[in-house]
């Protein structure tokens, strides 16, 4: 049995009196792209925020590659291979689009040996469709475009797990697909993923793996087809998804 | 114990007006704008100059606090809404020059001496044991009376609400139907006149030379942070906190500790009181003792 | 009520973001804006909104040139709404505030009827009214945003990509209210969108920009019905 | 022309001191120039300002020295100026000629620096048996927190203690303050006989105001140079103020009506007569070493400051370390808006 | 004139260094710095204590070294959780505190009468005293340029950036903000400090006149005139201020002005071009490259 990269143990979160994560428990195992999905405001991006150290935990643990890091600050997170990117980015604006991807990997790589995807900065901007921007300010770029370079950013530090917060929102679906092929393509070089997500024909594609939150709590862990079977799911979260997704296949 | 509490108050209001003027602009336009305290000067020279040149005094006070919120307007189009676009920073450096060049100014205008205005000035009398000066009854009356009116315009109209909106998105407000122009001038025009009416008060009670607006800088920045930038009477309290501190450095006797008859801390120290006291408190509370702003990552 | 007349416009002293646009949109119709990431969507309805001034163009609203009315003026006088695609609440006022700010200028009455409807009909915001913006969640702000646009009830509706972040069920849920807007009170509404699929199924006319031009513009039944365009825009999806 | 260069806060909070001891350079310069100039030329005096920074004033000195080509330097106002300043000239071997600092540290300068008016220790203990004369024991002492302030105080408590006075406190305060009811109520706490203090212009007259204000002046007052901020206070604020200064119209009214005819006031300060014997002194020993060259002009001071030399403050006569060793004092009293003598 | 000319340009070296360690932290990371003074001052009165204790003078640096690292770790510290505008008046204080100590102190520091007397650098050489300075202070100039150079080009350098800007996406990819901000204010110190000692050993003064506020704003003005986040652009603003400063006499000989007009005068050009800058043309005389060339 192959050790669990990233395992959470009841966390949970709270704002003042509001209980955002209850009793959270779930763990990625290398190799694996799972899929943490929810209705709004159910706590997803919360999740994130304290698995990767920037929000304090209110009780449970969390553990990544086999250490404790419930209490650690995010760069010793990042440190040991865990990198997230963020719902809403917002770039610098006296720094170019091709030297946010430059800081995306440091000199000193993190103690520990990163995967060895190693994408190059000109690879990283074609495959992300932003060579032609490259040297424009970073904060110039449109909505969905910043939202791509945060993606790519985040993959050039070659972490072992990265954390993704909506990558796909406002992002062009032709795009969607090719960040299908570019993440798993980073996954089979030995990283994980995890990902927050809407869409559900990315997360289709994508996930092998699907963790879906109600209000702070798991309500399904499952493979991405059994998704709409669940009708907790499919009231929480999908609605008439359903059938529209139908129509479209 | 009664004459430390109205002493405090009255150093307070030396400080509330200006650090209230100081405060509502940068709730609004986010920078600490340092002329600020130059346009308090401003207000008292002109205000002199007009009772110099026969205007009655209340008058002349008024007509150069309007004047002086005019002025603040000018150089806020001209000057600060330019750099805003620019950062913050470059406005509080675009401040900082601008307070030189009126320094200048003052220095070529009115000379490097003190001013007063001409006003009867009586001795103390002693009420519940306290000292106080006609002045300063009715100048702390004044400053009381203008704050609540900018606290009623605050709270009582959709004012304070619009200066938040315009304040954290501009780009918004202005699709949301506000005039942003429009209430930022209204804001920097008010400000200058608080301003202006402190620098006046102050020049009531004693006197005003030029160098009043780099002296008061620091007391009145200290006092707005206290309370927090951009929260108008969290500045009051803080003037009032900073006072407080001040007042209790230079009167707090030691004597009896030590067994002597009068220990004081020197007096000299007094203003790095504040300063201190201003540090020690952002340790603790990074946004001042009222702003709690919710940052989400 | 909207008539983009080849429209020119960029930033700053930039080169040209967008090359001739035309673009219209009518009493209670609901057209939608579509392309890919950086093509000049925003850029448009900024433009259009009046953040950007046209190089060359001119906007119409109502029959009347308003490609030099300030954004504030639009509102008050054009009744026109926007919602930006970042940034688009007050993230230091709380929901509340937000929206008795876009209620700005109706009287009492009418606000608390608006407001109540709002918080009935998204009870996400509802249950955080006297919270700030800044501690929403990424789908809360987008429907706090439009609620904020709709509490005014305007003729003209400029939304940018209202559906991001949102989950399937909020997503149809804002659809559905948005087409209901606009049947119910004849708004015009234009709306970029990456949702193509979902925003052709709601919209009247879609028009697909390409390098800041109009590459397609038809009705959006029949862009749904062409094959080709739904291979783009479905992409990889449909193996 | 014969140049000689003089440093002066022109700006800052001494620009008023500054400004007097200017007009006092001035007038010395016309009466020197209406009898014929230095040399056969007339005299002529570059004022620089130091903006009250020392490395203004240093500035100022490079510039009057390396491009000026000045005989010597008159300098500063301030102690904590007058001190760099004459070390800065001393390293260059320029002659420095001070006309108002008194902090006993001038002393130290160096070898090519000499003060034409008497230091602390001098007119504070004038200043100490004085008030003791005046049969008040227990005083209170407010200095400005500078170094002019800070060594009035020193010597002053020195001397006193000294005479069998007791100096119940010493507030050193900050200068330029928008009020001082904080340092009066102290001082007043300790019930003191008398209140001895010196203040500049602006900070005298507010301190003078709310000591009337708050009930103070029913104790007397005693200013040590009292020049310094007498015509920064409305004469409201200080009847029965008495005080001392350094004299320098005791036996000559000449220069009095000169500067009152000049500028259409009384004297601003003590400071204008010192500059002025300054510029005299410093005339006199260029006729006398014959050339501006700078070790003649040396060796000239050195001679006639051993011999003695009169302006209008009295007598300038220097000791070895080229410091001057006396000068008159006056006691004095406000009547009304004007200072009298008052023994 | 050519000793005047040397005086100004070495006291512009100095004011040079002091712009790089400012431009290193407002230039680069964000840090508005309003009491840079203070980091100055523990040059000053490192070298000032040493002469004043007489200690060997070779201990002046070392000591300032010790007190620069301290009030840069501090400064650092208390920047941790302000917002930028909070910690510029916070530093501010601190400056004013430091000054006010300064003063106070007077068994320590000499209080306003200051530390006189100290020596001063290759007064030996008579006369190329002044060039030997002047060879000195343009050596350790370059030597910080180097330093702040070799800085902001690393990748390091790209996280000072990031921090100035986007902290929030600096953290996501590791960059120890803290550990950055600490590294940068020491290093900026520390730079100040050596300015500092060079100053005092070559005023041969120290006095809490020294570490007056407007000196702080006099070295900012320089960034912002030479162009912020580009050290080049500060240095070559810090020559631009002090020459003009030191040449506003000549002015005033040369048009025969009144001497007060003078300190109007200085007072009107450093707002007024101050001023000018920032409205005509923000970016400075050498404006920041934006996407320059990293080593990597
Ligand atoms: N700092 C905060 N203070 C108070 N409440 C907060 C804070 N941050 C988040 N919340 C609340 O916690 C809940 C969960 O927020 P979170 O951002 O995790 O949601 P989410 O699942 O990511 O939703 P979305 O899909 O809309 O992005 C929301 O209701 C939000 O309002
Ligand atoms: N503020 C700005 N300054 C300069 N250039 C900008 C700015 N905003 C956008 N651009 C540029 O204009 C182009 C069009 O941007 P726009 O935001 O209109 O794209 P969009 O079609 O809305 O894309 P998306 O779907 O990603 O939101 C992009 O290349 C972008 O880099
Ligand atoms: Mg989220
Ligand atoms: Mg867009």
């Amino acid at each position: 049995m192959t050790t669990e990269l990233l395992a959470v143990r009841g966390l949970a979160k709270a704002f003042g009196l509001s209980n955002v994560l209850e009793d959270v428990s779930f763990s990625v195992m290398p190799g694996e792209i799972v899929g943490l999905l929810g209705p709004n405001g159910s706590g997803k991006s919360t999740a994130l925020n304290v698995i990767s150290g920037f929000l304090p935990r209110s009780a449970g643990t969390i553990t990544f590659a086999g250490r404790d890091i419930s209490d650690a600050p995010v760069h010793a997170i990042t440190d040991l291979g865990l990198v997230r990117t963020f719902q809403l980015p917002s770039m610098p604006h006296r720094m170019t689009v091709r030297e946010v991807l430059k800081a995306g990997k440091r000199d000193d790589g993190g103690r520990f040996a990163p995967v060895a995807y190693g994408p190059e900065i000109d690879v990283l901007l074609q495959e992300f469709r932003l060579a032609h921007v490259a040297g424009h300010a970073a904060s110039a770029l449109s909505g969905g475009q910043k939202k791509l370079l945060s993606v790519a950013t985040a993959l050039r530090a070659n972490p072992k797990l990265l954390c993704l917060d909506e990558p796909t929102a406002g992002v062009h679906v032709s795009l969607r697909s090719d960040l299908v092929g570019v993440l798993r393509n980073y996954v089979a070089q030995g990283g994980a993923c995890l990902v927050v997500e809407h869409d559900m024909l990315f997360i289709r594609d994508l996930c092998t793996r699907c963790i879906v939150l109600d209000r702070g709590n798991i309500i399904a862990d499952c493979l991405p087809g059994e998704l709409e079977n669940n009708p907790r799911v499919v009231e929480a979260y999908l609605g008439k998804a359903i059938e529209k997704g139908g129509m479209a296949q | 114990m009664v004459q430390f509490i109205f002493d405090t108050l009255f150093r307070a209001a030396d400080l509330a007006l200006i650090a209230v003027a100081l405060s509502a602009v940068y709730s609004l336009i986010r920078f600490p704008n340092v002329a600020l305290v130059q346009y308090a000067v401003v207000g008292a020279f002109v205000g002199m100059a007009l009772q110099q040149q026969g205007v009655p005094i209340v008058p002349a006070v008024l007509l150069a606090s309007l004047l002086v919120g005019g002025i603040a307007q000018v150089f806020n189009a001209v000057i600060f809404q330019r750099l805003l676009r620019l950062d913050p920073a470059i406005a509080l450096i675009g401040s900082l020059a601008l307070s030189m060049v009126l320094s200048a100014g003052f220095l070529l205008g009115f000379g490097p001496a003190a001013q007063r205005f001409s006003v009867q000035v009586a001795p103390a009398t002693r009420v519940f044991g306290v000292r106080v000066t006609e002045m300063q009854v009715l100048t702390g009356g004044l400053t009381v009376a203008i704050l609540i009116a900018f606290a009623l315009l605050l709270f009582r109209t959709p004012l304070g609400r619009e200066m938040r909106a315009v304040s954290t998105n501009p780009v918004l407000a202005a699709a949301t139907g506000v005039n942003t122009a429009r209430v930022t001038g209204l804001v920097v025009f008010l400000s200058g006149v608080i301003a202006a009416l402190g620098g006046a008060m102050l020049a009531l009670r004693g006197s005003v030379s030029i160098d009043m607006g780099t002296n008061m800088l620091l007391p009145v920045f200290a006092a707005a942070i206290l309370g927090g930038l951009g929260n108008a009477f969290g500045a009051v309290f803080g003037a009032i906190v900073i006072a407080a501190a001040e007042t209790l450095i230079t009167n707090l006797n030691f004597g009896p500790i030590v067994g002597q008859d009068h220990v004081f801390l020197p007096a000299s120290y007094a203003p790095a009181a504040s300063f201190a006291l201003l540090v020690a408190v952002l340790l603790f509370r990074p946004r001042g003792i009222f702003v709690s702003e919710v940052t989400r990552v | 009520m909207i008539e983009a007349q080849d429209l020119r416009a960029g930033y700053g002293d930039g080169a040209d973001i967008l090359n001739g646009i035309s673009l219209t949109a009518g009493r209670k119709e609901l057209v939608t804006i579509l392309g890919p990431n950086g093509c000049g969507k925003s850029t448009l309805l900024k433009t259009i909104a009046g953040y950007l001034k046209p190089r060359s163009g001119g906007v119409k609203m109502h029959g009347k040139d308003v490609s030099t009315v300030p954004i504030h003026e639009k509102v008050r006088h054009h009744r026109v709404g926007y919602v930006p695609q970042t940034d688009n609440v007050f993230r230091s006022l709380t929901v509340a505030e937000n929206l008795r700010l876009g209620a700005r200028g109706l009287d009492r009455a009418t606000t608390a009827r608006r407001y109540d409807a709002l918080m009935e009909q998204y009870p996400v915001l509802a249950s955080k009214q006297g919270r700030k913006a800044s501690a929403l969640s990424g789908g809360e702000r987008q429907i706090l945003s439009l609620a904020r646009a709709l509490i005014a009830e305007p003729e003209i509706l400029l939304l940018d990509e209202p559906s991001a972040g949102l989950s399937p069920l909020m997503l149809h849920e804002v659809f559905d209210a948005i087409a209901g807007i606009r049947d119910s009170q004849g708004m015009c509404i234009v709306m970029v969108e990456q949702n193509a699929f979902e925003a052709l199924g709601v919209a009247d006319r879609a028009y697909v920009l390409s390098l800041g031009q109009v590459a397609i513009h038809a009705p959006a039944r029949d862009l749904l019905a062409d094959p080709a365009m739904r291979a783009l825009y479905l992409g990889g999806h449909v193996a | 022309d014969v140049v000689i260069g003089a440093v002066l806060p022109l700006s800052g909070v001494n620009a008023n001191g500054g400004e007097d001891q200017r007009r006092g350079i001035e007038l010395a310069v016309a009466q020197i120039n209406e009898a014929g100039g230095v040399l056969g030329e007339p005299l002529k005096v570059i004022y620089e300002d130091s903006g009250n920074v020392p490395q203004r004033a240093i500035d100022a000195a490079r510039k009057l020295v390396s491009v000026d080509g000045v005989a010597l330097v008159i300098g500063e106002y301030s102690s904590g100026i007058t001190i760099p300043l004459g070390q800065y000239l001393v390293a260059e071997g320029v002659p420095h000629l001070n006309p108002a600092s008194t902090s006993g540290l001038v002393r130290g300068i160096g070898a090519t620096s000499f003060s034409m008016v008497g230091l602390d220790n001098v007119s504070t203990e004038f200043a100490a048996k004085d008030v003791l004369d005046r049969g008040w024991k227990r005083v209170a002492v407010l200095a400005m927190n500078n170094a002019f302030g800070q060594g009035v105080a020193n010597e002053f408590g020195a001397h006193f203690a000294q005479l069998g006075g007791e100096v119940t406190t010493t507030i050193m305060y900050t200068s330029g303050q928008t009020t001082y009811r904080r340092e009066l109520q102290q001082a007043e706490s300790t019930e003191p006989d008398a209140y001895v203090f010196t203040a500049y212009g602006a900070d005298g007259g507010l301190m003078m105001q709310e000591a009337y204000e708050l009930g103070l002046q029913e104790d007397p007052w005693y200013s040590i140079l009292i020049t310094m901020h007498n015509a920064d206070t409305p004469a409201e604020f200080k009847t029965g103020l008495i005080g001392m200064d350094v004299d320098y119209t005791a036996d000559d009214t000449s220069y009095k009506a000169a500067y009152e005819e000049a500028y259409g006031q009384s004297f601003q300060s003590a400071w204008s007569g010192y500059a002025h014997d300054t510029t005299l002194f410093a005339a006199e020993t260029i006729e006398r070493a014959g050339s501006t060259d700078r070790p003649a002009v040396l060796s000239a001071i050195a001679e006639l400051g051993a011999e003695g030399f009169t302006g209008v403050t009295g007598e300038i006569k220097l000791d070895a370390d080229g410091q001057r060793m006396w000068q008159p004092y006056q006691k004095l009293k406000v009547e009304g808006d004007a200072l009298v003598s008052h023994e | 004139m050519s000793d005047f000319l040397i005086h100004v340009i070495s006291v512009s070296c100095i004011y040079g260094i002091l712009a790089l360690s400012l431009n290193l932290q407002a230039g680069f990371t964000g840090l508005m710095n309003f009491g840079l003074i203070a980091m100055f001052g523990c040059g000053v009165y490192g070298a000032g204590l040493v002469h004043r204790f007489g200690l060997p003078v070779a201990l002046g640096p070392a000591l300032a070294l010790i007190l620069a690292v301290l009030m840069g770790l501090f400064l650092a510290r208390l920047g941790r959780r302000l917002s930028t505008d909070y910690w510029g008046i916070a530093t501010l204080s601190i400056a004013e505190i430091a000054r006010i100590f300064a003063t106070n102190l007077e068994p320590l520091t000499g209080g306003a009468q200051g530390i006189s007397g100290l020596p001063l650098l290759f007064s030996g050489l008579r006369p190329w005293d002044g060039a030997a300075r002047l060879a000195l202070f343009a050596v350790i100039l370059g030597v910080a340029w180097l330093i702040c150079e070799r800085l902001v080009r690393s990748n390091f350098g790209l996280g000072m950036k990031l921090i100035r800007e986007e902290p929030q996406l600096a953290r996501a990819l590791g960059y120890d903000i803290d550990r950055i901000r600490s590294t940068v204010m020491v290093i900026a110190s520390v730079i100040a400090a050596v300015a500092g000692v060079l100053y005092a050993h070559y005023l041969s003064f120290v006095g809490p006149e020294l570490l007056l506020a407007p000196e702080t704003f006099l070295i900012w003005a320089m960034v912002i005139i030479g162009g912020i986040a580009n050290n080049r652009g500060v240095i070559a603003g810090a020559f631009a201020m002090q020459f003009m400063m030191a040449y506003v006499p000549f002015v005033k000989d040369y048009f025969a002005l009144p001497s007060d007009f003078v300190a109007a005068a200085r007072l009107m050009l450093s707002g007024g071009v101050i001023l000018g800058f920032l409205l005509l043309r923000p970016q400075g005389i050498f404006p920041e490259r934006v996407g320059g060339r990293h080593d990597h």
